[in-house]
């Protein structure tokens, strides 16, 4: 275990920790609905360090990215409802 | 690290959770549990890794014989995969409830919908 | 057999298929569902019937061609086969009944549901713990789907309601999972239950997070909001299978994971199931919704069974049978109620009334209602039974105590629905609209069939007879076939059923039993001759009457407490069903019966208690309870039997129930029914006789309690407007002599007993009989509505005439033989005090006997009333056989005392009675019945004669020669005479009769209804509330657990 | 507030009980013995590099059935869950604003590109990491692609339905043919497992990842479309 | 003790003494209160003549089939409770009928007339009857129960229901009376004998007769000649027990006498000193004063 990856991992940690704050309190719906797709990308990163490169795939291809376009289609069709 | 990673996950998934349980927007609740699942599949992860060890995938490093004593338990992998798809199913179908609901009543806070109740 | 991996993927690649069709082969579609889900019970079918014939065994069937550990293995025993089997004739069901929705839905439903269907099995056939939460999240996205099949615009945020929960309990699963691989390096849950997980380092908590997680499957009270909405808005069908189907899987899968934890997460397990059995019920009290309310329901039966779940430890090899009895009589019961929910249009309970249009279909509703409560014959009896007495056995009595309270607080308010059904008028503005549609309806039908084939099979199978096999249930069960029958034919038959049981068995009944089998069969028989009186079909009647008369006649006949304990329930369902009939009797009916079925789980409980553990416990082994136990023994039945006799403070339902009853009902059951009560006690004494506790003599309890019963009833009936009420109230106080010469304990009192038993019987039979006909004919039942009707039911008069004099126990007539033998038995008993109060209920008899005659046919004649005739000529006939009965029974009362006498000495054998010739001696003092009875004849007649002779060209005065008139006063009835009668003795006494009794009971209602009232606000409707409760539930589990374990 | 409160008390229970869990976690240094079958089995008995695939496709391959079919319902009950009025809009022609030159070009380039990486992907799923999930998504990044550049695009919402139903069924019938001609659901030795580390080997492996990867690229495609389709807006 | 012919003509032998000696009894004491009153009062055999007079007479009138019973009911009780007990003790001539039963069904004889005296009073469908039928009944329940508790203590006493040997057991002075051996069971039956008696200041019951259109503006003639035997027969055949159950009873006719003109005599000055008690009053009065005494001596013996 070589130092760099645990400051690696450390550094990853934090990010997702502040990705997250933001995908749960953030003011604006599509920042947390972007912070949270970055969770997920920071996520497969982590996966990947932690040797499960078919997770990390999986994690990024439909946990960040396709979620993230679910979100989206759906945020377009409620006017309004996103300030609720 | 691998405690790092865990306690991580486990963070991540009392923040989702945090987020789901206080935000009355629908769509924010569906975000906070996604990072959840996020977490969720971090502590999976995490719990089969063994320091100094490879993915579970013979190749030319990894030779059929030495197997074992190479690579990292596979098991958590195969249960993640799953994992990560079925919550993507239902994050979707969660996603077009929202979406179902906001044209019941114009808006997606939770609240509003408590017809049924007692 | 087909293998369970056909079962599985049997539907799911026909699931496929449909997402392949067209969208407008749309019956193509729905064939191809139907046609999956036959095949499918039938392969499961096929699995249970190779179990149950034993040529197969329990068998693992592993995939991938690897061992199971390694891959995903499938089991496959007898239980796993009946709960696909279940799951497989729910979904078949409830695909017929939802043809319409699914052909508009279109294939994508059928898809889902054919999924929906695969998953329960999967997760019942399932011995991977992943694969289990595979399962899981197939079924919730499946019930995402089918939640929106129903029509309710509320439904789809029901269904996100249950999404967000699901949410967190996949969290909680897949951590608890994960770990749980980790400490056992296994996901199959043998192999965990082999490493056992609950011991290793984290495991425990990784246990706790999948049990957890699995329970909150199940809706455990207070983490179930979201089961609620769903049951509410969701499609009946649909709510047919997440109660029937999907409960029990989820059941089913706790079971299988709880080896995993080891032993000492059984009673967090039981703790968990109390709790929701408990507070489901409770907040089911205060529900008006049909739905919601059978969705209530079902979480408190969820957590009944899941209390048994958590008792396997003690319940051995019954395990089974009582968790299986319990959870399929539920749901086929609640599939049945939901699906017959789907006929109506209307979501309030009383929108139920229009089922009174189809009597097939109430049926069907008692039916169900009956498997839910677990009366007999239904496996819930058998299974509660048997539950209840293992638990004693162990003495594990708090769980008892409140799985009964529960028991009883949900009879209440399902029979409270069904009282509602039976007897409201429909609610007028929003008249409910009543489908008829012929698949639907078989549907339901086929609910019922399935639920009495359970009864019948659950009786074979347990450990006593089997209820259908007794001839009296059967000959009462046979009047349901007899329905369109006309009355007097169906009144005939029963007639000539009663007698002949009783030719058949009296030979082999000692006297004690035979003076009962008498007044039951005998008795009854000439009740009943005045149904004839009655004109038309009178559906319901006669099933009901011969229920109540089989359960009467099993118990006389029972040698054991588990036939005893039968006969008590039908009994007490016949007699509900009887009461029920009455036009005003809906409350009082359910009175009756939450006090009946309370005074049942006493009985039980007592029982219980006394087996400890004897499979079939001789009701003469009461005689050895060990004397620890024994006083609470005693407590426990003579409180319950107690409850039957209507002895003060447990009085409050009968007035009513006994009122309001038909004119041939009350008689039934207040000259018949009450002395099941009397028997109870009989048995009870005889087996176990005087026990203290704490230094208190119980029997002298009794002594008091009779005394109390005896002047309270006698007061409260001087008080009555209502000239049935008044009968009723004064069979609480003849009840309450009854008891007090049991509770003598000695040779006379109990004489005197069995003379109430036969006198109290003949009496009050004819005076209900008569009242009964004069109400029938003026239309009312207060007396001051009614007079002078001497001269137009000269014949009804005779019969009330010769019965007050009787009751009052005046010579000459047979009443005065009890007081006779009453006086000489207090001379011999312990116990003085409690004397003082019957000697003073005595001479109050007076008042209320005077008042019932004088009002009624004495005084004037009131002008509506002119025209009216005799009563009906069947109603006269049994009237005058009891006066006869009665004339003969005072003249020659040795004919039916002598045997029974005899018999008494072998257990008291002081202090009997000598019968010398006419006259009867005592150890004090004499009495000769045929000499009195002829010197007051002589003294009366000729005295009577003379005055007619002087008088014999007398004219008769018309009434209004002696009124006077007076300004007609506002309320007319406050000026009659009758109006108010004992005003004066209100004054001086009335401080006695305050409704002490009735205002307890009813605060205690109060309480429990406020309190549900109040703390079913905690449902808030709002789904993230809900997720919060889950959460709550979860830290309270967690910290509880880790304390205790 | 009192709300926020009572959630972050609970949640501080729950940090609890996760502290414990982690508190009480040391790691393995060995392989536990399920994970020491599947290393020295999987290559020898399903020839399989990839072991993560072989678990999948075939040790559990029932989870995975599962798996696959949370997605087809998830797809299916969209359509349900949607309300009616959601494809209907369709019909009312829209001006857009045009996606850009660049977009379309673009996307026209890479579609194919894109679909052939994800059938890659699935097709090698049994050697290398990837496999029909990672490669389904992929394919259906491309449907996203063309739905980006043109929310009008016309897709044949039934082609869909017929490859995910196809590949669903013969997913099935190939687990059920197992039962029959091998060692059980979802052997993958149904077919003869060859050479290690050929595209051809491990069986009917490949087959029923390319399967999957069909249904669930299928699945998601068509996921993505019936969100994005617009009533009006 | 059982039933011989000669019985019989024995048995209506009592029956005319007592009836004399009742007629005269109240005429005696009618003239006393008039002489106290300083008037003149009524001739002796008064009540005689009233009876013949009465018996004599025909009525057109009649209210039904019960309007008869009333009188006879009410006769027929009192006939009934004086041959039900043994008048003389130790006379086997005037034992009457007692073999038909004991104690007890003395106690319950009682009542007879009254049921039968409501039920013929209120044939005659007239309100007022109405109202003392439930006076009087609401009274009788209380003013009974010290008699009952008060009869089974003496019977506890002498362990014996027969009332002839509840007698025997009282011979040899008058200190073996009950009077003596259980003076709370004879207090306790004393009041409850003052209830009994119709007279003041428990007579309220008969108010509603009293008024001009009462029931016996009804009852006249024959059926007014019955109750008027029976108001000469019934107040003695309830002393009669009294006396048997506490005063020793009587061996000869001129004991008979005394004794029971002394315990009339207790009422009749009780009702001079007091005035009516309404019926709740009196209700309470009994519960209050009489219960308890009854209670004592049930606990006492």
């Amino acid at each position: 275990m070589s130092p760099l990856l645990t400051i690696m991992t450390l550094l990853l940690s934090i990010a997702m920790i502040g990705g997250a704050w933001v995908a749960i309190r953030s003011f604006s719906l599509p920042m947390a609905i972007l912070a949270a797709g970055l969770v997920s990308l920071l996520a497969s990163v982590m996966f990947l360090i932690l040797a499960a490169p078919d997770v990390a795939m999986t994690e990024a291809a439909i946990g960040s990215g396709l979620t993230t376009f679910l979100f989206f289609f759906v945020l377009g069709r409620v006017k309004g409802g996103e300030d609720d | 690290m691998v405690l790092i990673v865990m306690s991580t996950g486990f963070l991540l998934i009392l923040m989702g959770l945090y987020g789901s349980l206080t935000n009355r927007n629908i769509l924010r609740m569906i975000v906070s549990f996604t990072v959840t699942n996020t977490g969720v599949n971090l502590v999976l992860i995490s719990v089969g890794y063994m320091p100094g060890r490879t993915a579970p995938i013979l190749d030319e490093t990894v030779a059929v014989s030495e197997v074992a004593q190479r690579i990292i338990d596979p098991v958590p992998q195969a249960l993640v995969l799953t994992a990560i798809v079925i919550g993507v199913g239902v994050t979707a179908l969660m996603l077009a409830y929202a979406y179902r609901l906001y044209e019941t009543k114009g808006t997606l806070d939770i609240s509003q919908f408590t017809e049924l109740k007692w | 057999m087909v293998s369970p991996l056909v079962l599985l993927g049997t539907p799911l690649g026909m699931a496929f298929l449909l997402g392949m069709l067209q969208n407008r082969w749309r019956f193509a579609s729905y064939g191809i569902t139907l046609l999956t889900m036959t095949c499918m019970s039938l392969f499961s079918a096929d699995w249970v019937l190779g179990f149950a014939s034993g040529s197969l065994v329990a068998t693992d069937f592993s995939t991938a061609g690897a061992p199971p550990p390694f891959a995903i293995s499938l089991r496959m025993s007898l239980t796993e086969a009946s709960l696909i089997l279940l799951v497989n004739l729910a979904g078949l069901f409830s695909t017929l009944y939802l043809k319409e929705e699914l052909l508009r839905i279109g294939r994508r439903g059928m898809a889902v549901l054919l999924i929906d269907i695969m998953a329960l099995c999967g997760i019942i056939l399932t011995r991977d713990i992943f694969n289990l939460f595979v399962f899981f999240e197939l079924v919730v996205i499946s019930t995402g789907g089918l939640v929106l099949l129903s029509d309710d615009q509320r439904a789809p945020s029901a269904g996100f309601k249950y999404l967000i929960v699901s949410q967190l309990i996949s969290v909680l699963l897949l951590i608890g999972i994960i770990f749980a691989y980790h400490s056992t390096g296994t996901l199959n849950i043998d192999g965990m239950a082999a490493a056992s997980l609950g011991l290793l380092k984290g495991g425990a908590l990784a246990f706790f997070l999948i049990l957890i997680a699995v329970i909150s499957e199940l809706k455990p009270f207070p983490a179930n909001g979201w089961a609620l909405d769903i049951y509410e808005s969701a499609h009946p069908a649909f709510s047919a299978i997440f109660s029937a189907a999907a409960s029990s899987a989820a059941l089913f899968a706790v079971a299988k994971l709880l080896p995993m934890g080891g032993e000492s997460w059984l009673p967090v397990v039981s703790s968990i199931g109390l709790v929701s059995f408990l507070a489901a019920n409770l907040f089911a009290l205060c529900q008006e919704n049909d739905r919601r309310l059978l969705g209530y329901s079902s979480i408190a039966q969820t957590g009944l069974v899941l209390v048994v779940i958590g008792q396997q430890d003690i319940l051995g090899e019954r395990y089974l049978f009582i968790a299986g009895g319990i959870l399929l009589a539920h749901a086929v019961a609640k599939a049945g109620l939901y699906w017959l929910s789907g006929l109506l249009s209307n979501r309030h309970l009383t929108a139920w009334t229009v089922l009174r249009q189809s009597p097939l279909l109430l049926f069907a509703f008692i039916s169900f209602i009956a498997l839910l409560v677990g009366l007999p014959p239904f496996p819930g009896f058998y299974a509660k039974w048997e539950l209840v007495h293992l638990l004693a056995q162990e003495g594990r009595l708090a769980i008892l105590g409140l799985v009964l309270l529960g028991a009883l607080v949900e009879a209440g308010y399902l029979f409270r629905w069904f009282g509602k059904v039976v007897k409201r008028s429909d609610g007028g503005e929003e008249a409910a609209v009543f489908s008829v549609a012929p698949i639907k309806t078989l549907v339901v039908f086929a609910a019922v069939a399935g639920g009495w084939s359970l009864g019948y099979l659950w009786g074979q199978l347990s450990l006593f007879d089997n209820i259908l096999h007794t001839i009296p249930v059967l000959f009462a069960l046979g009047f349901l076939l007899l329905e369109r029958f006309p009355v007097w034919l169906k009144n005939s038959l029963a007639i000539v059923g009663l007698v002949s049981y009783y030719l058949i068995s009296y030979p082999a009944y000692d006297p004690m039993q035979l003076i009962f089998g008498t007044v039951i069969l005998i008795g009854g028989g000439v009740i009943l001759l005045a149904s004839y009186s009655v004109s038309g079909r009178r559906m319901g009647f006669y099933p009901s009457a011969m229920l109540m008369f089989a359960g009467l006649s099993l118990l006389i006949e029972a040698k054991d407490s588990f036939h005893f304990f039968v006969a008590w329930e039908l009994l007490t369902i016949g007699s509900y069903f009887l009461i029920l009939r009455g036009k005003q009797s809906e409350p009082h009916a359910l009175s009756y019966l939450v006090f009946s079925l309370g005074g049942a789980f006493l009985i039980l409980a007592g029982f219980a208690l006394a087996a400890e553990g004897v499979e079939l416990f001789p009701l003469s082994s009461l005689s050895q309870v060990t004397a620890d136990k024994a006083p609470w023994v005693f407590i426990l039945l003579a409180v319950g039997f107690m409850t039957k006799t209507a002895s003060v403070g447990l009085h409050i339902w009968l007035p009513g129930a006994h009122a309001e009853a038909e004119t041939d009902v009350s008689p039934m059951v207040s000259g018949i029914l009450l002395k099941a009560g009397l028997y109870g006690l009989v048995v009870l004494l005889l087996g176990m006789g005087k026990q203290q506790l704490y230094g208190v003599e119980l029997t002298h309890v009794m002594l008091w309690i009779g005394a109390l019963s005896a002047l309270l009833g006698n007061l409260m009936a001087v008080f009555q407007e209502d000239a049935k009420r008044l009968l009723a109230y004064s069979s609480i106080g003849q009840m309450g002599y009854a008891l007090f010469g049991l509770a003598l304990m000695n040779h006379l009192g109990w004489l005197m007993a069995l003379m109430f038993v036969i006198n109290h019987y003949i009496y009050k039979s004819m005076l209900f009989l008569s009242v009964g006909g004069v109400a029938k004919r003026t239309g009312t039942r207060l007396m001051y509505q009614m007079g002078g009707l001497i001269t137009l039911m000269p014949l009804s008069f005779i019969a009330v005439l010769i019965g007050i004099i009787a009751v009052s126990g005046v010579p000459p007539l047979s009443g005065f033989g009890g007081r006779w033998i009453f006086y000489n038995a207090i001379l011999t008993a312990e116990y003085r005090l409690p004397i003082i109060l019957i000697f003073l209920a005595g001479p109050i008899a007076f008042l209320y006997l005077f008042r019932l005659i004088h009002t009624l046919f004495l005084g004037q004649l009131k002008d509506e009333h002119r025209q009216i005739k005799e009563a009906p000529f069947w109603l006269i006939v049994p009237q005058m056989i009891f006066v006869a009965c009665l004339m003969a029974f005072a003249l020659v009362p040795g004919v039916a005392l002598r045997r029974f006498d005899l018999y008494l000495n072998q257990f008291f054998p002081q202090g009997g009675l000598n019968w010398e010739g006419v006259s009867i001696t005592s150890q004090f003092g004499y009495w000769s019945p045929v000499s009195i009875m002829v010197v007051v004849m002589v003294i009366f007649a000729s005295l009577l004669g003379w005055l007619i002779f002087v008088n014999r060209k007398a004219q008769k005065v018309k009434q209004f020669n002696m009124v006077f008139a007076a300004e007609r006063p506002y309320r007319p009835e406050t000026t009659h005479f009758a109006w108010n009668f004992f005003a004066p003795y209100k004054k001086a006494l009335g401080f006695l009769i305050q409704p002490l009794a009735t205002r307890f009971w009813g605060m205690v209602m109060d309480l429990l209804h406020t309190s549900a009232d109040l703390t079913r606000r905690f449902y808030t409707g709002n789904g993230q509330t809900y997720a919060i409760h889950l959460l709550a539930f979860v830290v309270v589990v967690y910290l509880f657990s880790m304390g205790s374990l | 507030m009192i709300k926020r409160f009572f959630v972050l008390a609970l949640l501080f229970a729950m940090g609890l009980l996760f502290t414990d869990l982690l508190l009480s976690y040391t790691p393995d240094t060995e392989l536990n013995s399920t994970a020491l079958y599947y290393a020295n089995h999987t290559a020898k008995d399903l020839g399989a590099a990839n072991i993560v695939t072989a678990i999948i496709v075939s040790y559990r391959g029932l989870d995975t059935l599962g798996e696959v079919t949370v997605l087809f319902l998830s797809a299916a009950i969209l359509v349900l869950v949607l309300p009616k009025g959601w494809r209907r809009g369709k019909r009312k022609p829209r001006i857009l604003p045009s996606t850009g030159e660049l977009l379309g070009t673009g996307s026209h380039l890479l579609v194919p590109l894109i679909l052939l990486l994800g059938v890659y992907l699935f097709v090698n799923g049994h050697l290398t990491p990837g496999g029909g999930f990672q490669g389904g998504a992929i394919i259906a990044s491309a449907a996203l692609l063309l739905l980006l550049t043109n929310p009008l695009q016309p897709f044949s919402r039934h082609l869909f339905s017929v490859v995910e139903s196809i590949a669903g069924l013969c997913f099935v019938v190939i687990g059920l043919l197992g039962i029959v001609y091998a060692g059980g659901f979802l052997d993958n030795r149904l077919l003869p497992i060859g050479q290690l580390g050929e595209l051809f080997s491990a069986g009917t492996m490949p087959i029923l990842y390319s399967l999957i990867g069909l249904k669930v690229g299928a699945e998601f495609s068509s996921m993505l479309i019936n969100l994005s389709e617009t009533k009006d807006s | 003790m059982n039933f011989e012919w000669i019985q019989i003509p024995y048995s209506l032998l009592t029956l005319f003494i007592v009836i004399n000696y009742g007629l005269l009894l109240n005429a005696f004491i009618a003239k006393i209160a008039a002489r106290i009153g300083r008037r003149h009062g009524i001739h002796l055999f008064q009540n005689h003549i009233d009876l013949i007079k009465n018996y004599s007479l025909r009525t057109s009138i009649t209210h039904g089939v019960m309007f008869y019973l009333g009188p006879v009911f009410r006769l027929g009780g009192g006939v009934g409770l004086l041959l039900f007990v043994p008048t003389l003790y130790g006379s086997e001539m005037f034992s009457n009928l007692s073999f038909s039963g004991d104690l007890i069904l003395a106690l319950y004889f009682v009542f007879f007339g009254a049921l039968g005296m409501a039920l013929g009073a209120g044939e005659s469908g007239h309100p007022h009857a109405a109202i003392g039928v439930s006076r009087g009944l609401s009274q009788m329940t209380t003013a009974e129960l010290p008699f009952a508790l008060a009869v089974f203590s003496v019977s506890l006493q002498y362990q014996t229901l027969s009332i002839t040997e509840i007698v025997s057991l009282q011979q040899g002075g008058f200190l073996n009376w009950t009077l003596f051996t259980n003076p709370l069971a004879v207090a306790a039956a004393m009041l409850s004998f003052l209830g009994s008696m119709m007279r003041p200041p428990f007579d309220v019951v008969l108010a509603p007769q009293e008024i001009p259109i009462g029931p016996p503006t009804e009852y006249h003639s024959s059926y007014l000649a019955m109750m008027q035997t029976n108001r000469t027969i019934f107040p003695i055949a309830k002393i009669v027990i009294y006396m048997n159950l506490f005063f020793g009873g009587a061996a000869s006719w001129p004991v008979f006498f005394l004794k029971v003109f002394l315990i009339y005599m207790v009422s009749v000055f009780v009702g001079v000193v007091f005035p009516r008690f309404r019926v709740e009053q009196s209700i309470r009065w009994f519960l209050i004063y009489a219960v308890p005494l009854g209670i004592l001596s049930i606990l006492w013996v």
